[in-house]
């Protein structure tokens, strides 16, 4: 079956990066297809390489980098969220005429077509949230 | 691309929290997309579509208007549930006039709120096969 | 000590406010922001619970969040006031504690 | 067709499960994650509710969630189903849809 | 520095949100400051202190152990409300037992759970001088 | 009268940051002492440069920092809550191994006991947040 899943907060401030990893990953081990992650809101919070936790807590924006590159999975920032809260590749930084980025290997930035685009393409679209 | 039922699903007021700009957002994308899309505002989502809206003061910007540009993109099913109103002291008066052109009619203005019960929503909800919430 | 209750969640989504009403004291205030000013309407499903606090407590309403949310000033019950930021800042002044209800 | 309700949300601190227990069709099934695992439990201000729903609609829990929260499995209100994170994706695959109440 | 009657009021579950954790990590810190601390628990706050929290499966770390060393750091007074306890089908038997040696007391073990009424509770936050909230 | 705010929740996503920032000048033009503004948990996201929000809506970290910057305010950031989430100044990003740091002009990062001192330092000690 094809999923497509959207996280709508944060890594750490709310469980539902958390609980989607465990729901991505449940679903590859059972061969399911993950069509697409479409990370909004304060989701796209997970997809900064600048993170480093306590080293007994667990380095989320690192485990869905890891997970996506095994996987091939499409993870996919939304442009407009990011812009609000300062989530930027390369591109896009240089775009804007910021001096920095802060984007983890394995995420892209895109628009919300894509969200709308998955919803169509895949199965089951499930929504992980606060 | 096949055409399916997507539900955009409110339950939270405007400028509390970011949910019902952002969902708005979405909506507006999704009309490029050709799909069979509707609104549910249940519960505090009903405050998204008041009249009124004034945030002169608090520093955000209003974007109660945007949601009547959703007729112009043949978004035309907003469902308000008649029991989240009731508890909130509110009533359709209370609630913009959002309105689409039926080109099947001479270009009637139609009304795009409809006022349904709870009992009705949740058979409407039954129906869709993508629902997003926020 | 009076104590400035700062309430910011709707009462009609969350428990907040039914907390804040069950643990304020006889002489304390409420101020109600953001998401929380739709709870100063008169005629709802809660406007009798914030009343009947209002016997030995006094209520205030941050205005502009009121308005945001397409609530005009003269919906709201009886003996609420109205504050703007200023007012906000006066009633942290003159009370001399607060407690944030998140 | 069936739909999958998830819930994730503490019953006793929003109204977003009793909101999900008025919007579900009979032969809907309803998944409790994060925070809404606490409402599984027997005895409690909110059980009531949740067995009246129970008539005629499939409960389950996310065991991991309920046990991080110090709950164990047998105190859980009869005919709940626990599952663990492959058995979330069986009940995503199973239903025809799902909505999730945030 | 003054003495000042510190409380940290906790009315959220752990692991749904980080603030339980987050709350506590404060708390630890408070203690170095010699200022007199108390904690309260209510609403779902009282899932913090349960005993028996096993995270396993979720990815998250178990920290409910370190509420274990809030005596340690001479924090004693953990208010725990008992009609958030009841309306939860939880007693005082569901909650970890977090304890304190009295120094006057021939370093007695103490429990430094205090079980309390609502209208107790809302005594003893109107006599605080900063209430941080999470 | 001195004033210490706690900030718990990040730009946009909740309306506590926009809340506190009217509250922050409006005790100043009313002539109080801000003690200093300790941002926490999310709140700490605040203090971001790489925000480039639609030209029609505010730009809240900006805002922030030219308040504190004007009014010269202590603008705090929480280093452990700053360290799970990804937000950086130079010195931070160097000791870490990071190729990159993000925080804005004005703000510092530090730890917890500044939160408590301001309790202590202050008259009033609020609290925004989610």
């Amino acid at each position: 079956m094809k999923y497509t899943v959207m996280i709508n907060e944060g890594p750490y401030q709310h469980q539902s990066s958390d609980t989607a990893l465990q729901f991505v990953r449940a679903a590859l081990e059972k061969g399911h297809e993950i069509f697409r992650v479409f990370f909004y809101h304060d989701g796209v919070n997970n997809g900064t390489r600048l993170s480093v936790p306590p080293a007994d807590d667990r380095l989320l924006q690192k485990e869905w980098s890891e997970l996506g590159l095994e996987h091939g999975l499409d993870l996919v920032i939304c442009i407009a969220a990011a812009q609000r809260r300062g989530l930027m590749d390369e591109s896009e930084a240089k775009r804007q005429g910021l001096d920095a980025d802060n984007i983890i290997e394995g995420f892209r930035i895109s628009g919300l077509g894509q969200l709308i685009e998955g919803g169509i393409q895949s199965d089951r679209t499930i929504v992980f949230g606060d | 691309m096949a055409t399916k039922k997507f539900m955009f699903v409110n339950r939270k007021a405007p400028y509390g929290t970011v949910y019902a700009l952002e969902s708005l957002e979405v909506v507006l994308i999704s009309a490029a997309f050709d799909q069979d899309v509707s609104l549910a505002f249940i519960d505090d989502g009903v405050y998204q579509i008041t009249k009124g809206q004034d945030t002169t003061t608090i520093g955000q910007k209003n974007f109660s208007k945007a949601y009547k540009a959703l007729g112009d993109y043949d978004i035309s099913k907003l469902y308000v549930e008649k029991e989240s109103l009731a508890e909130r002291g509110l009533t359709q008066d209370d609630l913009m006039d959002l309105v689409w052109e039926d080109e099947d009619d001479d270009w009637a203005e139609k009304s795009s709120i409809i006022i349904v019960s709870r009992e009705e929503m949740a058979a409407i909800m039954a129906e869709q096969e993508v629902t997003l919430s926020f | 000590m009076a104590m400035l209750h700062i309430v910011n969640k709707s009462p009609f989504e969350k428990v907040t406010f039914d907390s804040c009403l069950g643990h304020a004291s006889a002489g304390d205030s409420i101020l109600m922001i953001e998401d929380a000013a739709v709870g100063a309407i008169d005629g709802t499903a809660f406007a009798d619970k914030l009343k009947a606090a209002m016997a030995d407590k006094s209520v205030y309403v941050l205005a502009g969040d009121l308005t945001a949310r397409g609530l005009s000033e003269d919906r709201i019950i009886d003996g609420i006031k109205t504050v703007d930021y200023a007012g906000f800042v006066d009633l942290t002044a003159d009370n001399e504690t607060t407690q944030s209800w998140l």
